[in-house]
């Protein structure tokens, strides 16, 4: 990875070398949006949607997107279902586990802003944005497939106007 | 065995113990007077032959403003009875017997209602906590009284 | 249309610029090693997406659409974007073992190819002792998949590699003992030998009645749990151990172990072509096609049963291994001997 | 079990809350000698969203939709509980079309989620594929829901005193088609798992639950029924119009997890039987009852049962006679007693067993953490 962030600074010192960087950046970004492989994360309703969609008729691999179960390999959390108390520092810890370029879908009213259970609930985070960096909000409780997708295909334009420059 | 040989057995078999609520409905409610008496009770109903009350529906607290109440609501499988009782007492020294020797499945019942609600369980076993977070300090929050500082009640619209 | 002119063209130009001897042999041996990373590189890529489209299809569903035509630069996206991701090393890592683990479990994959006869004079160097070499350089991987469950100091890669170093240890021996008998009926260990033992069709061993068909059966059975794949996939058992004994790894030393994984499946299918399908013998085609189809048929098998079995318990699978497989085996052997000794079908 | 000089000791393995195989989030110490696991304690409260609390706040036609995320692979039979016992309080009659409405939906409802279940325990053993063909049937499904209440999960659909929508005219031949080829689906399934030596390896005489001890736990539902006591609700403690369909209840004897999975693929079958009876007697008429928003139902307190996918579904609300607000709501769900019996059960199995024998449950935690 650190090879990689300076590969940059060099080229640009080269004549005709930020054509270089750009189609350098467009790999780059083009692999890493089409092939975003989701941390099997889902705690409620949001789950069993997240699993509709990945079945025969929504299809999450036709995006190139595979479930992964350890946070080491997966890029992108899908923060599907109510975060409540006791779960948020399980988030933040899956979140920390993961490998650098990561992204994170919050999936649903509840991971967005508590969602029916802002009110009159003791035990619920209102919202995950305090917990994890949130890329991508998907309203809905829960939202359809297609929606799903739609927030997934936004997260993929997201990560193509990336540049290697501004890694963190 | 229908609902009034079912009141009516009760009733002798208890006579001071027990009194009958009024619900109008096919499942009798009655309140036990005194909540001490009340493994005595329960173990006297399942090994009744008659009754045969083997399968706990469910255990839940109430607290209705000035004091607790408990409802128990049992059923039999094999001579499909089924019927509730409930207890009542004061908010201070809350405290009941567990009936988790009589149905093993009140345990986490009890235990549910200790963490919510502050009703002590004697000889429970394991009183733990299990549906709050562990670092939970602000108290029982099932109460009526209960506030915290961000806990958002939803605005009364007309 | 046969390549090997082509090698001997150019090994003659070799030797035209008048280089010593060992050099010539240095350069060719490089290129060799070179041409045969590039093609299972190549092969590997193509298995892994072939794999995401056939469990499609068998689920009704497409599998990789949108990268290119039917998803065709999917596995290069992926490694392209495994390149970048940040190669995460613990801190309560045990350092060297869990840095090597990958690397000889790739190594391990790749240099099983030296014996294997692409085609017909298609080979890096034909050993005489050619199916012992590799049955021996294939059990590397328990080692890095026991590596890799020590070093990753992490319960379930624990699991995941002791799991993984009993099942391949239990299952490497039916597979020896069923290769024992082709090698006995082909009479030699080379795998150029045992190819041109099958010259006709009704030669081939999988047609030798009955022997061939049951070392046939259970070779494969072997093969599936040593490329660790359902209904023998315990070391990685998604549901059971998160991700078995690559859990903490990430980025380029994952893709290590994913390639590794669809280089061993094209191995394990490889060798059973050339054990009993007749390698490269068939009519009309290229010597080498013919063996990319027979390679690629059995690789089809395995992954129909990927996507159609269960999973075994491991001591259901350890039990499947030692009193079932392994009798048959031993008795499969028999068979074969007598049936050389008696001649009675040594067509 | 091991040999005598060598020293051993316990290994602690948290399984979960974060577990691809894990229903919701539910966590496991699984103290662990080898793979033979010795003790299992689960630890819940990771989706515990207080929805008692939001009912006390709610007026009756307002808890349905906050019932809903109660129980999610089932919110039909979730409203159904609190629909009837919010009735049973205020003594209302629901019209008869509404009724038979109910009883379709209900029953289509537990069809999608013994499809869930028959995914999502393939997948925990192993098989990918039969999860999506399940799903595929569960798609059909949703979109009869679609085409009644508008969502595909959380419905809404069922309201104190009758029904939100009636149906539209194309509901009922798109049901029949479903109807008629989904036999034939289920005799799929069984071809894929039923029989697969595998599976019923990995199944047979796993995590078997005594008659005894279901009934101790109250364990409800297709797990009570595999332990060979013959008791459902439909039948036992008829409630809305089920005594007019006929039906039979699938009952097995030795508890095992394999049963469990007979079990459901036979309550699959039934449930069909039951929504094509229900389509062709069902009448013409209104599908509520006149409820005001504010309902106000007299002083009093009840507990309703149905018979849902997952066992015995109660509510119990207590009304303090002149408010418009519950004073008290108890749910109470199936899963929460299989879970609190399935440290029994796994003592002394592997910890593949603890996946098949949490996946034969059906356990999902909304019900257990309420």
């Amino acid at each position: 990875m650190g090879l990689i962030k300076k590969i940059p600074v060099y080229l640009e010192r080269l004549p005709g070398g930020g054509i270089l960087t750009t189609s350098l950046d467009w790999v780059f970004d083009q692999s890493r949006a089409s092939s975003l492989w989701y941390l099997l994360f889902g705690t409620a309703c949001c789950a069993i949607e997240l699993m509709a969609t990945g079945a025969s008729r929504y299809d999450f691999d036709r995006l190139g997107m595979i479930f992964r179960a350890s946070p080491r390999q997966a890029d992108l959390i899908i923060a599907a279902g109510t975060i409540t108390k006791k779960m948020a520092p399980r988030l933040r810890l899956l979140y920390d586990q993961m490998a650098e370029p990561r992204y994170v879908i919050a999936m649903g009213g509840c991971t967005v802003g508590g969602g029916p259970f802002y009110y009159d609930s003791y035990a619920v985070e209102k919202g995950i944005d305090h917990i994890v960096p949130v890329d991508v909000y998907i309203p809905g409780c829960p939202p359809r497939p297609e929606s799903l997708l739609e927030g997934c295909i936004t997260l993929q334009k997201k990560v193509k106007k990336e540049k290697i420059k501004d890694w963190s | 065995m229908d609902r009034d040989e079912l009141i009516k057995h009760l009733l002798e078999k208890f006579p001071e113990k027990i009194e009958l609520l009024e619900t109008g409905r096919a499942e009798p409610f009655f309140l036990l007077k005194n909540k001490d008496d009340l493994v005595a009770f329960c173990e006297s109903i399942k090994t009744d032959e008659n009754l045969d009350i083997d399968y706990l529906c469910n255990i839940g607290a109430v607290d209705t403003g000035e004091r607790f109440e408990v409802v128990y609501d049992v059923a039999s499988v094999k001579k499909h009875i089924r019927f509730d009782f409930k207890l009542r007492f004061e908010y201070e020294g809350a405290e009941i017997d567990s009936v988790q020797k009589v149905w093993p499945a009140a345990n986490w019942y009890e235990r549910e209602m200790w963490e919510l609600y502050g009703i002590n369980i004697r000889d429970h076993g394991n009183l733990k906590r299990f549906l709050l977070p562990d670092d939970w300090d602000q108290g029982h929050p099932m109460r009526k009284n209960w506030d915290a500082p961000d806990f958002v009640r939803m605005p009364e619209v007309e | 249309m046969e390549i090997t002119g082509i090698f001997k063209y150019l090994y003659e130009q070799l030797v035209a610029t008048g280089l010593s001897q060992t050099w010539v042999e240095i350069i060719s041996l490089v290129v060799a090693a070179v041409i045969v990373f590039g093609f299972l590189a190549v092969m590997a890529l193509f298995l892994v997406w072939w794999e995401r489209k056939v469990s499609g299809h068998i689920q009704q569903r497409f599998g990789p659409m949108m990268t290119g035509w039917h998803g065709w630069r999917q596995t290069i996206a992926d490694a392209v974007k495994l390149l970048q991701k940040e190669d995460i090393t613990p801190s309560t890592v045990d350092r060297p073992v869990f840095y090597w683990a990958p690397i000889i479990c790739f190594v391990a994959a790749f240099v099983a190819y030296v014996t294997i006869p692409f085609g017909k004079g298609l080979i890096v160097s034909d050993l005489n002792i050619g199916i012992l070499f590799i049955i021996a350089i294939t059990t590397f991987t328990i080692i890095s998949l026991l590596m890799a469950g020590w070093g990753s100091n992490n319960k379930y890669a624990l699991l995941g590699g002791m799991r993984s170093a009993a099942q391949v240890v239990s299952y490497e021996v039916p597979m020896v003992v069923a290769v024992l008998a082709v090698v006995l009926f082909a009479g030699s260990m080379s795998m150029v030998d045992i190819v041109q033992s099958q010259a006709k069709i009704y030669q081939w061993y999988i047609f030798r009645l009955p022997f061939g068909p049951i070392a046939f059966i259970i070779y494969i059975i072997a093969a599936t749990a040593e490329t660790n794949r359902t209904p023998f996939d315990i070391p990685e058992a998604e549901q059971e151990l998160v991700a078995g004994f690559n859990i903490e790894y990430s980025g380029m030393k994952f893709a290590m172990f994913f390639l590794a994984e669809f280089v061993n499946m094209f191995t394990v299918s490889a060798i059973a072509a050339t054990l009993f399908l007749g390698g490269w013998q068939g009519p009309w085609l290229p010597s080498w096609m013919w063996f990319l189809i027979k390679s690629l048929a059995l690789v089809f098998v395995f992954m129909w049963f990927r996507w159609t079995y269960p999973r075994l318990r491991v001591d259901q699978l350890m039990e499947f291994s030692w009193k079932f497989l392994l009798p048959v085996a031993f008795a499969n052997l028999i068979l074969a001997g007598w049936m050389k000794y008696s001649g009675w079908f040594n067509w | 079990m091991t040999a005598p000089g060598i020293h051993t000791e316990e290994f602690q393995v948290n399984m979960g809350p974060h577990h691809p195989s894990t229903h919701g989030v539910c966590r496991f110490i699984l103290t662990m000698d080898g793979e033979v696991i010795i003790k299992a304690e689960p630890v819940i409260g990771y989706l515990h969203r207080a929805l008692e609390k939001i009912c006390e706040n709610r007026t009756y036609q307002q808890c349905i939709p906050v019932l809903d995320r109660f129980e999610y692979c089932t919110s039909m039979s979730c409203n159904e509980a609190f629909a009837l016992a919010a009735e049973k309080l205020g003594g209302l009659e629901v019209p008869e079309r509404a009724e038979y409405l109910r009883v379709i939906m209900l029953e289509l409802n537990r069809i999608a989620s013994h499809l869930i279940w028959f995914g999502t325990t393939s997948l925990d053993l192993g098989a990918i594929t039969p999860f999506l063909y399940g799903f595929r049937e569960r798609e059909d499904i949703l979109d009869l829901f679609e085409m009644t209440c508008g969502q595909r999960l959380t419905y809404n659909y069922i309201r104190v005193g009758g029904v939100a929508k009636d149906i539209p005219p194309e509901f009922i031949p798109k049901c029949k088609e479903f109807l008629d080829k989904f036999d034939a689906k289920v005799d799929d399934y069984e071809r894929v798992l039923t029989e697969n030596p595998i599976f019923i390896v990995r199944n047979k005489d796993i995590g078997v639950l005594t008659p005894e001890m279901a009934i101790a736990y109250a364990v409800s539902g297709p797990s009570l029924r595999a332990s060979g006591v013959k008791f459902d609700l439909r039948k036992d403690d008829p409630y809305s119009i089920y005594d007019r369909f006929n039906f039979n209840i699938p009952v097995t004897h030795n508890g095992d997890c394999y049963d469990r999975y007979l079990i459901r693929i036979a309550e699959m079958r039934e449930s069909a039987r039951i929504v094509r009876q229900a389509i062709e007697q069902i009448p013409e008429g209104e599908i509520a009852a006149k409820v005001s928003m504010n309902y106000k139902p007299p002083e009093g307190e009840v507990y309703s049962r149905i018979e849902n996918s997952r066992g015995e579904m109660g509510v119990y609300i207590q009304s303090p006679g002149k408010e418009k607000k519950p004073l008290r709501v108890k749910l109470r769900g199936g899963s929460y007693n299989q879970l609190q019996v399935m440290p029994e059960l796994v003592k002394g199995h592997k910890i593949a067993d603890v996946v098949a024998i949490m996946a034969s449950l059906d356990i999902i935690l909304p019900e257990v953490d309420r």
